[in-house]
């Protein structure tokens, strides 16, 4: 593994018999991520592409097949519940790519998840992936290949746009991690970069952020401090009008606050390489990894 | 989703926070009966959701019914900021002693519900949160708890010293936190608080905003909203389960996904245009969804020429390719489209369009900065 | 606070549990009508707090309103354990497929909410927890976050594999739960939880039980309180703020803080004799309260002697001694008083009781064996 | 001190101004307790019994006195709420003494104050007394003398009645605790006795039990693998009925648990000396304190 997820990944896929659910789940086993269950409630017993076993609960699950990670495709109003599920029934690392969870139900499904060591990634997030070993979420897997560059993103299409440069130019990733666009999410920035600089088989990082919030600048006063490794970033919305939802629950400028100058200004402070477009991630790879 | 003025103090009066007096207008009529309801001088106020009303003739002074009729007439029918007033709030001008801000906020930072309150109330918040931010007492609340009879104090006695206003605001305090989390609320919002010159506490105007992803599951919410008080194309956007934002720009965008639509937005500039709007398709490829938001798109004159920016991973470029095609054999395009598709099915996708005889790019830059010297050719 | 069986059902349906139909009746003639309503056969029961109504004739079964009439005239107005009838809950006799046990039981170990549900339902649960535990499933709700989506469900699936009826019980799950919480419960319990051979899941008799610190707060609770179902020297008792309860026994006591009291009963029986009542008379020594304390424990004929045994902290045992005065001075005392003051003031408390020529004594055990001795002599 | 309160207490009483709060505050100084401040709401500014300052919340109290203990007589409706702010106040020690307090507001205080690591004695407690010391409660300090006796108790005028016994017959207290009846309380006898286990100046235990519940057992349990100190005991309620509350909330017998008997052999099975009789507790210590 890079990060978080690799070959000892046994993943559970909740929500697997959903429209979404059963279509990723089919393409995370053809990537060949190891899927060892799937839950439904009342559809307990059936198996899944005739290889995985179905459950009523998550704890089921885990006692039969020793799941180790989860992956949610359920409606907004029930991820919640199913990223609390997850994490009472001992899963480490729960990715819930769901969008559209209202954020109230987040500020208690964050202490719960804290009181249980528990890792989230997400809400409305693509998951991650760690080429070559695993895929967790929806990222395609066609665009990315092993390497030595960690990728953490605010974003789903835009992360694509940019590994597809990246393996376009012989970059590969250790592992791409998307943490979501939502106002509250499990697992922000520092996380991601903490483990990055830990992960020996991660040479340099990207990082892409958006506008809404001080994440990013959160992030670069850590890279200033603690980061080794090279980093280069971009922020999405330089264009975007105040006090409008782009799209993205948690891109949204309020009143002065989280612009995107805002944060280039940061990642300059910090010494990381601007992006002012997305292929510009080429240059400046090209420039820190020889 | 944004609420009305009217439509806030609703929700705060059902939830037993005392407020002025008044009601909500559609006709001079209506604000002439409420004017001569609650008696003396009372604020006749536009209910659109933009900021800045007073300065734009939205809000008026009426000494006596009569002249509350009359600004109504003058206001409800007028534009602001591209919006037609259709309401307004007919309130009695209160005799005020102090004014006080209370506002309760969903926070990133500590993702939790944090309470800001300050006595230098009745002036824009943000302007005293930059200026002295001293003057704003926080206190974040945890949901598992809720809010704690001892903090609600301390807000209390953040804005009052007399114990009988403190354990009116203590009262408030808890009120609004109930409104917020019990209407799934992101901003809940009372500026001014204020005391009457006879010592009573009471909120005058009020704002909330409701988290958009609760409306799905909260029917009652949802009916809150006024299209009427919005920019009609962002209207049949939503309803075409677009999300779409109109700018000043004369570059349409179509994209998959909110940052990827942010990132061409932001190229359009790099490369010397304006964006028309923000679009996201979202990630499920209907052909319809592509058809739908060209037609909005092309319902803006502004626009001199369309920018489909599309990265296939879920979204299958095939699928968007037939949608342009449908498109226009539906209804004839007259501006220029530039395209660029690359990803899942992308082979398809070149081979739908080129058949038609579309040029198609594979490139970000490329597709942006021919847009924007087509948009500038046209301008 | 117990509830009666149809209080119980009532909060149920509030919170939307499915529940058999039927209605509460004070005369036959009422009992009759809600028989023919309901049709068919009818259980009446007796609404009394006590256990055993069946054994006791509490309980039939009317095939018609008629005979309905007439065993509800049977039961109304019977006595059971001392208790007086004074209502009779009418149910159908609903046909029934499985019958399962909910319970939801203020739990001191986990200090928190905690469900027990069996599928070996309809029985004593406590003799299925004695002797077949592994068939109770267990789970504590933290409160912080209430009873959780896939909690709810690990219990519904305890009881039932038809993915309906474990919907069904989920729901009856959460809503039981929000009875708990907010009727401020330290035990609610549905017993049996039936499905009919339709496949419905119904709840068909339930037991509350209320804290009673909540009764204070939450007036619309203590309403709920049906004193004519109580032992009247407890109704009594509790209307002078005492705490009281009434035993087998003929020695009366009088003490002042709970496990004084008990300690105070248990030496009674260790030196051969039987308390008649536990009685706190708390720790506040208002002379008031020991002349109503006297008033209740000697309008038990089989008391043969009343002890006092007063150890005078916050309690002054002179105020306690000049009730004991005021009290003999009011009313006559058939009986011998063996009284034990130590403590605070004790020297005039002393001086107030030799004065009316009452001896005193300072140890307990003196004057429990003395009491004991006393009540042994007048049997 | 002996154990949690003794000269370095510094007390603060919440609801000062009440009735049963002056009252005992005028006790509490009268013993010579370090009371440093009062709390009540609305009250700040004034003083009581013109030495002590009054404030309107605890953490104002705090920040000018340093209080380290709370002790609270405020209404039971208001009770929990007291709790949480003195623990939220930074107060290691709250001790309350009303009695009353609904049971499912002790639901949330205990995961409030252990998330803050505070110790609750109580509610519904007569508090601590470290004789010569401090007094942090209701407890009679003329009935009280300093000794090696420890004390933990479930109610109230029962624990006088004990005490009254070792005082007039030379054996003074360590520390007497008064834990409450309520049927959940912040520190229960194993807290206690671990403390006593801890603490040179105890040399013997004595632990009042009641009826209801399992704390007696789980204290003989306790003792038997890890109390060197030789502990007696006593259980109020050999007596009571089943199903009634006798008095405190706590002590009822539910069907066939709780009784008074099953915890005295709980207490025989773990060594610990049985109080047939509240004076037996003279004859018990003689034969273990020479």
């Amino acid at each position: 593994m890079s990060i978080w997820i690799g070959k000892e990944t046994r993943l559970v896929v909740q929500g697997i018999t959903g429209r979404e659910g059963s279509f990723h789940a089919r393409q995370m086993m053809e990537y060949g991520t190891n899927l060892v269950a799937g839950v439904t409630p009342g559809k307990g017993g059936r198996t899944f592409e005739a290889k995985v076993p179905v459950f009523n609960t998550v704890a089921e699950a885990v006692a039969a097949t020793q799941a180790n990670c989860a992956v949610i495709y359920v409606p907004p109003a029930m991820a919640a519940g199913a990223i609390e599920e997850a994490a009472d029934a001992g899963i480490p690392i729960v990715v819930c790519i769901t969008e559209g969870v209202p954020v109230l139900d987040m500020t208690l499904v964050m202490p719960y998840i804290a009181e249980r060591g528990v890792r989230l990634i997400g809400p409305n997030c693509p998951g991650m992936i760690t080429p070559g070993e695993a895929k967790v979420g929806i990222i395609p897997g066609s665009i990315c290949t092993p390497g030595p560059v960690g990728l953490v993103s605010r974003s789903g299409t835009l992360t694509y746009e940019v590994v597809h440069h990246l393996t376009g130019n012989g970059f590969g990733q250790s592992t791409c991690v998307g943490i979501g666009g939502d106002p509250i999410v499990g697992t922000n920035f520092i996380d991601v970069l903490t483990a990055f600089n830990a992960d020996p088989k991660t040479e340099a990082i990207v990082m892409i952020g958006e506008i809404g919030g001080t994440a990013e600048q959160e992030a670069a006063e850590y890279i200033k401090k603690h980061v080794a490794k090279p980093v280069v970033g971009f922020v999405a919305g330089q264009t975007a009008p105040k006090g409008r939802r782009m799209g993205h629950a948690g891109a949204i400028i309020s009143g002065s606050a989280g612009t995107a100058e805002e944060k280039f200004v940061a990642f300059e402070a910090a010494g990381i390489g601007i992006m002012r477009r997305p292929v510009d991630v080429v240059e400046l790879l090209k420039s820190v990894l020889k | 989703m944004n609420l009305h003025e009217y439509q806030a103090r609703d929700l705060l009066k059902a939830a037993g926070i005392p407020l002025s007096d008044g009601d909500v207008a559609v006709t001079p009529t209506e604000a002439e009966a409420i004017a001569r309801r609650v008696g003396g001088t009372v604020v006749v106020k536009a209910q659109v959701h933009v900021g800045g009303r007073g300065k734009a003739g939205g809000v008026k002074l009426a000494r006596n019914p009569a002249e509350a009729a009359e600004y109504a007439s003058q206001i409800l029918g007028m534009t602001i900021k591209g919006l037609v007033v259709n309401k307004v709030l007919v309130v009695p001008a209160a005799e005020i002693a102090t004014e006080s801000y209370v506002g309760l906020i969903l926070d990133r930072a500590t993702q939790k519900p944090v309470f800001m309150v300050s006595d230098a109330g009745g002036v824009d918040i943000e302007e005293v949160a930059a200026k002295t931010p001293e003057k704003i007492t926080r206190l974040a609340v945890d949901p598992r708890y809720g809010l704690l009879p001892h903090q609600a104090l301390k807000l209390a006695l953040a804005l009052y010293r007399d114990w009988d206003q403190a354990r009116a605001a203590m009262k408030i305090m808890h009120q609004l936190y109930t409104v917020f989390m019990t209407n799934g609320c992101s901003l809940a919002e009372i500026n001014p608080l204020v005391t009457t010159p006879d010592g009573k506490v009471l909120a005058l105007d009020a704002k909330i905003i409701i988290d958009d992803n609760e409306l799905d599951r909260r029917p009652d919410l949802a009916v809150l909203r006024d299209e009427s008080a919005e920019e009609p194309s962002e209207v049949t956007a939503r309803r075409a389960n677009l999300t779409f934002i109109k700018l000043d720009g004369n570059v349409g965008c179509v994209v998959n996904g909110a940052g990827l639509a942010m990132a061409t937005m932001d190229l359009v500039k790099y490369y010397g245009g304006e964006p028309a709007n923000f679009l996201d398709i979202g990630g499920s490829s209907n052909p319809e969804k592509v058809v739908n938001a060209l037609k909005i798109i092309t319902a803006d004159t502004s626009v001199k020429v369309i920018l489909f920016n599309i990265f296939g991973g879920i979204t299958r470029t095939d699928d968007v390719a037939q949608g342009i095609v449908t498109a226009t054999q539906q209804f004839k395009v007259k501006v220029p489209i530039v395209i660029r598709l690359t990803g899942t099915n992308e082979k398809e996708a070149f081979r739908i369009l080129e058949s038609v005889g579309m040029t198609v790019l594979n490139d970000m830059d490329a597709a942006v900065s021919q847009a924007v010297a087509l948009a500038k050719a046209a301008a």
